[in-house]
């Protein structure tokens, strides 16, 4: 996938996915929409209700399916609105992060942040500094060499395989 | 097979200047399982609306993707266009292409790659939504309130004449609150028990209200609608069925010189006593810790007198339960204690003022006692160490407010409004006084207030000083008052006969265990949390329950009834039908994978999650699951991660859907 | 177990009876006190109005060479010696940049579990003041004493963490011990202007005409201070003081060490009452102590 | 007095910080500092008029007023403060800036007792009150002062007529050499400011 882009840009662009929460981090993305601030395109923003529903069996198949880097993102401690997902999400997350350094991931391919729905100039910063990043780090194929070859969604159909799990 | 359709919006220029909106729709038309892919000026707009409805039924679509806005904006109004056109509202999901591309990124190139990813992203999700339905909840069409001071006898006042039932709880004997013992109120300077005497016994002869005093909350169970409340009613000793209030036993009891508790122990009282003479219900209670007959096991003086036999020393404390819809908290509030001795383990009290030491240090709700008619000096103005009219006054302000080092930060807002009153007040009284006040800021904001605090200065001539007090102490039968003027630059001491501290409000001190009795959440100084500061000031995070009064931050009486009639609104609002209704996303669990750890229900932050015993025909149980309730989930999915068997799941962002979309997203 | 003793320049001149007096109570009590060798001032209020790093040497030098000598508890009686060996150790056990100058000026190896102690605190925390009441031979009855802690006993609060700031009572419990009233008055911890007795004299004869003031209010026959700064003012400044305001104080001022001795039966003769410049031999008769 | 704000450049509020680690931003002037100070009568700025010129910038007031001369260090202030601002430290920073801005102390004698008392500790180790206030008392022109005191306390030998030495001078040499004005602090060394 990204070899597409390298082709048609001379520099590596890397794919980032962002998991967020709903009422801070993907309101305040929001807010840096309407207030027309720029920045960098490689972001994937993924909704979810909240930080706390973040397991992170999700940020691992991210970088499976080709994210060179992961960002979670959620309301400030305390302003959780549901009082304490984000602290979940931050002690599931701190405990994750050794894993990850266990397996031999670059722990700057996966970061934590907090961003309040007042806060677009912050999510712009802070995907910015985090594409740059990314884009110094380089292509992510660690994972990707012991997982074999990810394959695009148009060719390969998961749906009938997990329908079936799900109504077991 | 799934039929997806796109509907690709332009927002006029806002979305098309950087996204080529029709490529983009020509090439979603290409992805798996879309039939119709369509782009349009404006989505939102009737024509947009219709576009899309006539879609829904011509190609029979099983799934819509709207790409415009955030879904946040118009969520709503795509998810009600498509249910109109017969699709289950939640088969409807949007891909945000212009907050989070259009608008953010300038390179065309770009911008037009990552909308269209975010369209194929949405479309894996949309294929495997389920068709949901919104959640109705039966509605116990009454309500409790819990505190029974001015905000909690507006709010039942409010509720009841709204037709609803109410059940209010009172832990002391009496309602009134605190109002009850205030003398006169600002800015009118109107008779505080005037005003509230009325009002008190409205509650107690309304049909619509059932009193509970001298009771308190036992244990709450259910969720919003439907609500189980056990309350303890504490035993009184008196048959309150029997007693007819007309007070022999009082005149009787040979314990006399108790503190009393209305009078901030500057009065009197007896061992079986009523707290005041306006009180509501006017029936006695026996103090335990007093009472010679619970201590010696002799004299039983006030059953001896009582013609009709209402004394009952054998009373135990009573547990009635209550089913109730609503919950209106109206707790209210506490003083700061000034003293050593503190309620909370992070607040200091101010050795330095001698407050406890000196009989003329007094509080400032003590001051109220001494200027009210009703009080201990039937309003006469006199000290409590000797009885002499006091001659000089200091009033001191912020005292435990605004001090980081005692560990209170805030403004207890009150305070500037209550000491003017009392610089009036005093000088009505003692016309040749002298009033000294020590302040850092007059904070006067409200109607006709700050009017109010310069009549103080202006026509009753109080002496405003700007800066703290270092300390107070005593030189004969003077208190001596070091302080400062920072506006002249000096240090100033005042030999005073009285020394008014304005103590900070703070919380409840036994508010937290009924907080977490009710789900409420609650911030560092045990004030209790709104569901948003602004937008949702009376609500809490827990449906159904909201607040009232001084017990959400200090507040004057005009703010705690404006807020109890604000609550009772949101109560007449839930009990107004007989159903309600919300959004499905709520936690599923698998109970064929459940293992029954539990680790969900630790979790769960609104105590959803309970554990259920799946048993046979015999009874016998054969496992235990976790369960949740629908109606008191929130949706946030926090179960979800933390459940090691993947046996919970959470409608509208099921594991199928997300994974679905973590699949698309570089694809 | 042996204490460092640090007695300071006072001691050594100024304040010789609270140095004897000091001794006397730990012999009485079998408190084995051993001086520390070659001890340097501390300093003062002008080192450490001089130069911030000199105000912290100077005394921490003293815990050095103490530790050095296996001498890790050090007793200090005068009240400025006690503070100022409170905030060096302070400051060093709480930043690491003072820690590792100190390490740069003074040339040693820091210990950082020195302990030091005033007077009272060894009395109050280590001997026991219940195991001391057992030891009074001579109960100082009748005899009514305002208890005076000053600044440096119980200030800054949560460096010398020594007492309530507003309201300490250590001193009057030890009065209790010795069969002596304390009274409650309201000047225990005012300033009595210290070392601005030499440049700022006439600073100084307005604080302590408060204090004696407070004093006598409070009807106390005499005042118990534990800081010879304090006794210096207190006692040497009276006749100034009378001269200055017209008022005719003749309050004794003692060394709470002084009064705990003469209840353990201390001789009074051995006691250095007579340098002090308002004697208390006539109270102490009058109250039936000698 | 007329202050012209904008034309201060430099920021002393900022720079004082980075001295004593005091943050006077905190201040907001409520005066008890004043209120309990046992000394404020005897000053011409009381202590929060001075914390006042520190948060607007102003150095040339702050170091020459009495005021810091005045203070007696016996931190009744710091205690009480509602905001835990250490004042005692405040003025003690501001002698030690004045100490090596070779700034001369408005108050008489303030300067000299320092010199003197640190004379004695620096050449003998030890401080010797006889020959500092005699020496005192001469240099500031008071030759009589206190000297009916000194001679009874002569008498009541409560003063030696030598000084007290100590063995080790070389030691106390190497503290005076040794020792700066203030403890150069990182931002990471915060521990010193109370914890609020």
């Amino acid at each position: 996938m990204p070899e597409e882009n390298i082709n048609s840009k001379k520099e590596f662009q890397p794919a980032i996915a962002a998991f967020v929460c709903t009422w801070c981090t993907y309101t305040g993305a929001d807010l840096a929409g309407t207030s027309r601030l720029k920045y960098e395109p490689n972001v994937r923003i993924m909704r979810l209700p909240c930080t706390g529903r973040i397991d992170y069996n999700l940020i691992v198949k991210a970088l499976e399916k080709g994210a060179d880097g992961v960002l979670v993102s959620g309301c400030h401690p305390n302003d959780c609105h549901y009082n304490a997902g984000n602290f979940h999400a931050r002690r599931r997350f701190t405990i994750f992060r050794e894993l990850l350094n266990f397996v031999g991931i670059d722990l700057r391919r996966v970061q934590f942040s907090w961003v309040s729905a007042a806060e677009g100039a912050k999510w712009a910063d802070l995907i910015n500094k985090f594409t740059s990043e990314i884009k110094e780090l380089g292509p992510f194929t660690e994972y990707k060499k012991l997982s074999g070859v990810s394959f695009p969604i148009e060719e390969f159909d998961f749906s009938e395989e997990t329908v079936e799990a799900s109504e077991k | 097979m799934a039929r997806v359709g796109v509907f690709v919006c332009h927002c006029g220029e806002n979305i098309a200047r950087t996204v080529d909106c029709s490529s983009v729709a020509e090439r979603a038309s290409k992805l798996r399982d879309v039939v119709y892919s369509v782009d349009y000026k404006y989505m939102c707009s009737d024509p947009g609306q219709t576009l899309i409805k006539d879609a829904v039924k011509k190609y029979e679509l099983t799934g819509v993707v709207i790409a415009s806005c955030s879904p946040l904006m118009h969520e709503k109004t795509f998810r009600r266009a498509v249910s109109e056109a017969g699709l289950n509202p939640f088969l409807c999901e949007m891909a945000n292409i212009r907050e989070h591309c259009s608008w953010v990124h300038e390179d065309k190139e770009d911008a037009t790659q990552k909308a269209f990813d975010l369209i194929r992203i949405m479309v894996e999700k949309v294929k495997r939504n389920h068709p949901l339905q919104p959640i109705r909840i039966p509605v116990t069409r009454r309500a409790m309130v819990i505190g029974g001071g001015v905000a909690g006898i507006q709010a039942s006042l409010d509720i009841a004449d709204g037709g609803r039932q109410v059940v209010l709880v009172e832990k002391s004997p009496s309602i009134g609150g605190h109002m009850a013992q205030l003398s006169e109120t600002f800015p009118t300077l109107d008779c505080s028990q005037c005003i509230l005497t009325p009002k008190m016994v409205s509650v107690n002869s309304h049909k619509n209200i059932k009193l509970y005093t001298y009771s308190e909350v036992e244990s709450v169970e259910g969720y919003i609608g439907n609500f189980e409340v056990t309350i303890r009613k504490k035993a009184r000793y008196v048959d309150d069925t029997k007693c007819t209030g007309c007070g022999i036993c009082q005149q009787k009891c040979p314990m006399k010189k108790i503190p009393g508790e209305f009078n901030t122990g500057l009065g009197k009282r007896t061992a079986i006593y009523v707290p005041f003479p306006q009180a509501v219900p006017n029936i006695p209670v026996i103090d335990k810790e007093n009472c010679t007959y619970f201590k010696t096991g002799k004299c039983k003086a006030c059953e001896k007198f009582c013609d009709r036999k209402a004394i009952d020393f054998e009373q135990k404390d009573e547990f009635i339960k209550e089913k109730v819809g609503a919950i209106v908290v109206a707790t209210g509030y506490d003083l700061y204690s000034i003293k050593k001795e503190q309620n909370f383990p992070t607040v200091k009290g101010y050795g330095e003022y001698g407050y406890g030491k000196y009989p003329d240090v007094i509080n400032s709700l003590q001051f109220e006692r001494l200027l009210s008619a009703s009080g201990p000096t039937f309003g006469e103005v006199k000290r409590p160490s000797d009885g002499k009219t006091p001659e000089t006054v200091v009033f001191i302000q912020c005292v435990g407010s605004r001090d980081d080092a005692k560990g209170i930060s805030y403004c207890s807002k009150i305070c500037c409004m209550y000491t003017a009153k009392h610089t009036m007040l005093y000088k009505h009284k003692v016309h040749n006084g002298k009033a000294f006040v020590f302040y850092m800021d007059i904070r006067s904001a409200g109607k006709n207030y700050d009017e109010f605090v310069r009549r103080a200065i202006e026509e009753d001539e109080a002496v405003y000083l700007r800066g703290r007090v270092s300390k107070i102490y005593q030189e004969g039968d003077k208190l001596i008052v070091k302080g400062a003027d920072t506006l002249s630059g000096t240090q100033v001491e005042i030999a005073a006969d009285l020394v008014v501290l304005a103590t900070a409000m703070t919380a409840q001190s036994d508010i937290v265990p009924l907080a977490q009795k009710l789900g409420v959440g609650y911030d560092k100084y045990h004030f209790l949390s709104e569901a948003h500061p602004k937008l949702r000031p009376v609500e809490t995070n827990s449906a159904g329950i909201f607040l009232a009064g001084a017990c959400q931050a200090p507040k004057d009486i005009p703010e705690a009834v404006a807020q109890a009639s604000a609550a009772a609104s949101k109560v007449l609002g839930l009990c107004s039908s007989e159903e309600l209704e919300r959004e499905p996303y709520v936690a599923t669990v698998n109970e064929t994978t459940c293992a029954g750890c539990g680790f969900c229900i630790t979790a769960c932050p609104y105590q959803a999650i309970e554990r259920k015993e799946i048993k046979n025909r015999n009874g016998e149980v054969l496992k235990t699951v976790a369960s949740v309730n629908h109606g008191v989930c929130q949706g946030c999915g926090t179960c979800l991660s933390i459940c090691r068997s993947k046996s919970i799941d959470l409608a509208g962002f099921t594991d199928e859907e997300v994974y679905a979309e973590i699949d698309a997203m570089f694809a | 177990m042996d204490y460092g003793y640090f007695p300071g320049c006072s001691l050594h001149s100024t304040a010789k009876e609270f140095n004897i007096s000091t001794k006397a109570v730990c012999d009485e009590i079998d408190i084995k006190l051993k001086e520390i060798d070659d001890w340097v001032c501390c300093g003062a209020t002008p080192a450490h109005n001089t130069k911030e790093e000199l105000g912290i040497a100077l005394p921490y030098s003293n815990l050095l060479s103490a530790s050095g000598q296996g001498l890790d508890n050090v007793v200090a009686p005068c009240a400025a010696c006690y503070n100022r060996l409170k905030t060096a150790k302070h400051h060093v056990n709480n930043s690491e940049t003072i820690k590792n100058r100190m390490t740069e000026i003074l040339g040693d190896e820091i210990n950082t579990d020195i302990k030091v102690f005033h007077v009272l605190e060894l009395l109050r925390d280590e001997y026991g003041y219940e195991k001391l009441k057992t030891m009074v031979k001579k109960p100082l009855k009748d005899l009514k004493v305002a208890c005076y802690y000053g600044c440096l006993l119980v200030r800054p609060t949560d460096v010398v963490n020594f007492d309530d700031p507003e309201d300490p009572v250590s001193m009057d419990d030890l009065v209790t011990v010795t069969g002596a009233q304390p009274v409650q008055w309201s000047h225990k911890t005012e300033c009595c202007g210290a070392s601005h007795a030499i440049p700022q004299t006439n600073v100084v004869l307005e604080l302590v005409r408060r204090i004696l003031n407070a004093a006598k209010i409070a009807g106390a026959d005499c005042i118990a201070v534990a800081c010879p700064l304090c006794h210096v003012n207190l006692d040497m400044r009276q006749s100034q003081i009378n001269n200055e305001f017209m008022t005719e104080f003749k309050t004794p001022i003692l060394y709470i060490t002084q009064l705990v001795a003469l209840s353990l039966g201390v001789d009074y003769k051995k006691l250095g009452f007579e340098s002090h410049f308002n004697e208390p031999f006539t109270l102490l008769k009058e109250k039936g102590i000698i | 007095m007329q202050l012209h704000l904008d034309e201060s450049v430099d920021n002393f509020t900022d720079e004082f910080k980075k001295l004593s680690n005091i943050d006077l931003y905190n201040c907001y002037q409520c005066g008890k500092c004043t209120a309990g100070c046992p000394v404020a009568g005897f000053m011409d700025k009381t202590p929060n008029q001075i914390i006042r010129f520190i948060q607007l910038n102003q150095p040339e007031i702050v170091l020459n007023s009495k005021t810091p001369y005045i203070c007696a260090s016996c931190n009744t202030c710091s205690a009480r403060c509602p905001k835990d601002i250490d004042i005692a430290r405040v003025m003690e920073t501001i002698r030690i800036l004045g100490v090596k801005k070779g700034i001369k102390p408005k108050v008489k004698g303030a300067a000299e007792f320092n010199k003197l008392f640190l004379k004695y500790v620096k050449t003998e180790g030890r401080s010797y009150e006889l020959g500092m206030t005699a020496e005192f008392n001469i240099r500031t022109g008071q030759f009589l002062k206190d000297a009916a005191l000194g001679a009874e306390m002569f008498m009541k030998r409560k003063i030696s007529l030598l000084p007290e030495g100590v063995k080790n001078k070389k030691r106390i040499k190497k503290i005076f050499e040794k020792s700066d004005y203030f403890v150069s602090r990182n931002d990471s060394d915060n521990k010193n400011i109370k914890e609020h």
